[in-house]
């Protein structure tokens, strides 16, 4: 069983409502000392041994990243 | 003429969309999304709903399913595909559409009744003069319109902006879209204008017992346009 | 039998359960043995408040629940009635307030997700839901964050499955600022002869279970959250909270209503409180027959869980069906075309008992009927509370009414008031109109739903005010009913059948008793007046929070019936120069009323007082006229009194109103004064001549308030307010509340 | 200027049905060698100098993480 860890952030440029929001309402909370939050999304795949890095950028070109608004980066994750 | 509206796991305004055209005394058939046969449909709707739940992105499932990759023919060769709502945000996970939608900028889902202004453009399934202005419902969560700037452009350029949310005397204001979308776009076509996507809900604004009637060119129009050819 | 418990610690864990001594002693008695630790929690579960109503069955019985209409009746999935032409409409509402309480966005997603199945599995489709609501007031942060929560998580599930949320009611009140109320109605439609019931038969049938995986969540669910008081530890009942799915729902509803078209199944059940066991022994005893079950061949969701943990998981979007061998395969292929798991986990004896195995090993055995029906039934102690006495002493004519030249502000304050103002910013973030079936959207008194192929409709509304019902128990739920009755009528709708959902706090304590027993006299005197059978209906007790117990909250969700669905009314005035006509009459009746709490922030005196005859008379009345069509638009006086109702029909309809109000009052007391019974409608001045015979008729008697027009609404001596400043302060206010303003 | 990242996923038990309809759809677009996702939230904090990790910890009990049925990781991130 092999791991991988996906991290799908925004595009510089996009505007995301979300991140915005929780900017402004940190701010309203007093934590003054927050100057942006941006969301993305944290997805943990698991796959069988011996899947390529490649195969898993391909699942994300596919359908777990929107080329058009996002980008995403990759990282194998050694089991404990 | 006969419209064919997809079933998507999660749709859930197909019959709404049936409901409507054939309100408007035009046939309409379902089509599965697991079937590959569009022969026989002069028209391709894209219904609104919560295909796959919304899950991972708006569209992002539905998008592969197998009906997609005949709808995607269909509309290259100049075939009308009409994606309301959840049905745009398929088409612009397809591609068959420039850009995305975003979360609302209230981060609330939003549903009444929302003026819209017409704009000139090269839609085939809307002729109204520019300027008109509809109330259509909107009923969304994932509305906020977002593109690149040469698409904008582009999209301006070619008359691809085929509506944009306003006020309701058609002054477009900053702050009139409900949604945050880019500079108000609520539809816009492909180049060719054959292929259209809409957050705003016609389908809602036919049958006068419900609402009113603002959305019947939408159907009216693309079965005058294909009886011309 | 394994896991067989000894004879130490099986009455220990009974306790832990929630079931008293004696109650582990029945067990005892009914097995003949001790239990076994999966049989321990399948009874302590089945034997909770929640599934069991050990408390409240007996005084239920005092309600109405037979009539020309109903088809179905309490005791299944939810109630039927006839709607002509041979369609049926199922509804029921259910609590979920104490999910709620500690997740509100996934507390009140469930709870839709769950009333909506119990639409389905009748084999209606459902066409709509209601959601009524409670909340401390939303000056609290915490409040405004279970407020914000559940419309949200009621929104985005409703949303997603496509059923419209059409309805419901909000009501802001220190009283449940511990202990929120998250009440749930779902509507549905259905050919008379689909209706199905969860009556399992056939021996041999296989028991297939159907949609989503089996998880540990809502374990314990049922008991802990449904039957204890909530108090500080709340935080540690956390780890049960459910997550709803609302996709797999969607297949679910597409899928079963599919199977049962092509009459592919016995029987269906949804898995609710409980899961597993209570659907799975309910099915078994309404049918008389025994059921085997292998928990191995449930799909799991997570690693090594326990027999009684698969027996009693709560993990949502599950259905349990009966199935003819012969017609599995079939059936099988309907889940498989939506995409749905299907797994046969068992079959249909003729022994009378519920077996459970574990692989090879049987680790319950019972008689499946024990666990639906032998519970204990309780006749709990009553006695009236002390507090009645003082709050009832207080007569609210000592109180300083607002003077004459106050009386427009007063108006505004009350339109801007927290229980009053507009419920846009809630019903805007629900989907009300997909299945293109909503006639009359929310804004108006009851929303109406047309039949598709008929030329009916069906109006809805939910109601009660929980002051009235703290007040006096037993008015307070005749109002609750009444004022439902009001609301339908106003939209054209004949009242036909009721549910309800009735929420009260600890039924162990005597006071509370007495006000759940008072509240179920009083619903059940106002049905059989209005000749309206109760056909649904759900009981949430241990609503306290720190000792106190919330008002006594008999909420009533009311169907009515038209038969021309053009042939309906909205709230708002219509045209310049219509007839104001007032139905009814007032009466200085200011207690629990909106105006004592705006001016004396006090909540006593009497309720309004109410003649459920006249109520009956006023509604026929209306209902009468709007099938003539001679009424062009109608709206009840309820919180806030006829001053509030006029200028809601001014701000609905965008234009004015003159009118005079004649009689001895003080001006406040005819402006502010929550007398029951009252209808303003209007009508053209020819046919205005027709609602007034109409009237005299049934002898009901009316005024002439004044005519439709202008820009304000002006009241003769008393106030002159342009209509853009009634909607500046009627709209607003909610949004404002909930950012904190 | 100080960088945080946040990783919010579901705690152990708390169903996830994002993440399992990815996981459907993905072997369904042939990836069968996919054996589960789980979809997590990625949030990035600018904030300033000098804010203390408790303070951030603090902003996900309140607002960035729903406690009831989810749990975090923050790592402090070394700006390049
Ligand atoms: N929680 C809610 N969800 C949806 N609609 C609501 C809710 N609360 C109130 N409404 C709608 O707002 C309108 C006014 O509600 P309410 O003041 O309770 O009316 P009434 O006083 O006639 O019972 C009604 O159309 C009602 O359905
Ligand atoms: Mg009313």
């Amino acid at each position: 069983m092999a791991r991988f860890d996906i991290y799908v952030t925004y595009k510089s440029g996009i505007f995301d409502p979300p991140g915005a929001t929780a900017e402004r309402a940190l701010q309203n909370l007093g934590y003054t000392e927050v100057s942006s939050v941006k969301i993305g999304k944290f997805i943990q795949l698991k796959v069988a041994d011996g899947t390529s890095i490649e195969r898993v950028a391909e699942m994300c070109g596919k359908l777990l990243a929107n080329p058009v608004i996002e980008e995403y980066r990759i990282e194998p994750v050694e089991e404990a | 003429m006969r419209f064919g509206v997809v079933i998507f796991p999660g749709s859930n305004c197909e019959q709404d969309v049936i409901h409507a055209a054939r309100y408007l005394g035009f046939e309409a058939a379902y089509i599965w999304h697991g079937d590959t046969e569009l022969s026989g449909f002069d028209a391709i709707v894209l219904p609104g709903g919560f295909s796959y739940g919304d899950y991972i992105r708006c569209g992002a499932v539905a998008r592969f399913s197998p009906v997609m990759a005949e709808v995607v023919r269909f509309a290259e060769a100049g075939g009308p595909v009409m994606g309301i709502c959840n049905g745009f945000q398929i088409l612009t996970e397809a591609h068959l559409l420039p850009g995305a939608l975003l979360r609302n900028v209230g981060l609330k889902f939003i549903c009444h009744g929302q003026p819209v202004r017409v704009e000139d453009s090269a839609c085939q399934w809307l002729d109204l003069p520019g300027g008109t202005v509809l109330d259509i419902p909107v009923n969304h969560n994932e509305g906020n319109y977002i593109c690149d700037a040469d698409t904008l452009a582009r999209l301006k350029g070619n008359g691809q902006v085929v509506l944009r949310y306003c006020e309701s005397d058609g002054s477009v204001l900053p702050g009139s879209a409900p949604n945050g979308a880019l500079d108000n776009i609520a539809g816009i076509c492909n180049e060719r204008g054959n292929v259209f996507g809409l957050m705003p809900h016609p389908e809602r604004m036919v049958d006068p017992l419900c609402s009113g009637t603002d959305g019947v060119p939408f159907f009216t129009t693309i079965v005058k346009c294909l009886a011309e050819v | 039998m394994s896991e067989m418990l000894d004879a130490e610690i099986a009455p220990k864990l009974a306790v832990e359960l929630g079931l008293k001594l004696d109650e582990y002693d029945k067990i005892v008695e009914i097995l003949g043995r001790r239990p076994s630790v999966t049989e321990l929690y399948m009874y302590s579960l089945m034997w909770s408040e929640h599934c069991s109503y050990k408390h409240s069955r007996k005084a239920l019985k005092m309600l109405p629940t037979t009539g020309e209409h109903v088809l179905q009746g309490p005791g299944e999935n939810a109630g039927v009635i006839s709607v002509g032409d041979g369609w049926a409409v199922a509804f029921k509402m259910e609590s979920h307030n104490h999910p709620s309480a500690i997740e509100p966005y996934q507390g009140a997603a469930t709870g839709v997700g769950g009333i909506i199945r119990d639409i389905f599995t009748m084999g209606a489709r459902p066409i709509a839901s209601l959601d009524s609501l409670r909340f401390g007031t939303l000056d609290k942060a915490r409040q405004r964050y279970l407020f914000e929560g559940s419309v949200a998580g009621i929104g985005g599930y409703g949303n997603c499955l496509g059923v419209p949320t059409v309805g419901g009611e909000v009501y802001f009140d220190e009283a449940y600022e511990g202990n929120c109320l998250i009440n749930a109605m779902s509507i549905g439609i259905m050919r008379e002869e689909n209706l199905t019931r969860a009556t399992a038969s056939g021996v041999g049938n296989l028991i297939v279970l159907i949609g989503s995986t089996t998880g540990r969540d809502g374990i314990g669910g049922a008991s802990t959250l449904a039957s204890q008081e909530f108090d500080e530890k709340a935080e540690d009942k956390r780890p049960s909270v459910q997550v709803g799915d609302p996709f797999e729902e969607k297949l679910l509803i597409e899928a079963c209503l599919e199977l049962l078209d092509a009459k592919l199944l016995v029987a269906l059940g949804d898995l609710g409180a409980a899961g597993l066991t209570s659907s799975a022994s309910e099915m078994a005893s309404r049918g008389g027959v025994g059921l085997d079950i292998d928990v191995t061949k449930v799909p799991q969701r997570e690693e090594n869980m326990k027999a009684f943990e698969i027996m009693v998981s709560e993990s949502q979007e599950r259905m349990l069906a009966v199935v003819e061998p012969e017609k599995l395969e079939a059936a099988q292929a309907v889940c498989a075309k939506w995409g749905l798991r299907s797994t046969v986990i068992g079959k249909v004896t003729d022994t009378g008992h519920f077996v459970v195995r574990e692989g090879d090993t049987v680790v319950a055995d019972m008689p499946a009927s024990t666990l639906a029906d032998d519970a204990p039934m309780y006749d709990p102690a009553m006695e009236r509370p002390a507090y009645l006495d003082d709050v009832q002493s207080f007569d609210p004519r000592i109180v300083m009414l607002p003077s004459d030249d106050e009386l427009g502000d007063t108006l505004l304050k009350l339109l801007a008031s927290p229980n009053i103002c507009s419920r846009r910013w809630i019903w805007e973030q629900y989907d009300h109109q997909v299945m293109l079936n909503t006639v009359v959207l929310p804004g108006s008194d009851a929303a109406v739903l047309r039949i598709k192929g008929t030329n009916r409709a069906i109006a809805v509304s939910t109601d009660c005010n929980g002051r009235y019902c703290y007040l006096d128990p037993y008015l307070g739920a005749q109002i609750a009913f009444a004022e439902a009755a009001r609301n339908v009528a106003c939209a054209g709708g004949r009242p036909v059948a009721i549910t309800d959902c009735l929420n009260f706090g600890n039924p162990e304590k005597p006071e509370v008793f007495w006000t759940f027993y008072e509240s179920v006299r009083g619903l059940s005197d106002a049905c059989k007046a209005f000749n309206v059978p109760v056909i649904s209906g759900n009981v949430s007790f241990y609503n306290e929070s720190f000792g106190q117990p919330i008002y006594p909250t008999p909420t009533v969700g009311l169907v009515g019936l038209l038969q021309n669905v053009s042939r309906h009314t909205t709230t708002g005035f219509k045209d310049e120069g219509d007839v104001i006509i007032l139905l009814g009459d007032t009466r200085n009746e200011l207690g629990g009323s909106e105006l004592l709490k705006l001016i004396d922030g006090s909540v006593a005196g009497m309720p309004p007082s109410i003649d459920l005859w006249r109520e009956q008379q006023v509604c026929e009345a209306v209902i009468g006229c709007i099938e003539m069509g001679v009424v062009k638009s109608a709206h009840d006086c309820s919180e806030g009194g006829l001053g509030v109702t006029l200028a809601e029909c001014c701000i609905a309809g965008d234009i004015g109103a003159t009118a005079v109000l004649e009689g001895r009052m003080r001006p406040a007391v005819s402006l502010f004064s929550e007398s029951q019974g009252r209808i303003v409608v209007t009508a053209t001045v020819d046919d205005a001549t027709v609602v007034t015979l109409m009237a005299d008729r049934l002898r009901i008697p009316y005024e002439i308030i004044g005519q439709v027009g202008g820009d304000s609404l002006s009241i003769k001596d008393m106030l002159d307010v342009p209509v853009s400043e009634l909607r500046e302060a009627h709209e607003p206010t909610l949004e404002r509340l909930v950012h904190g303003e």
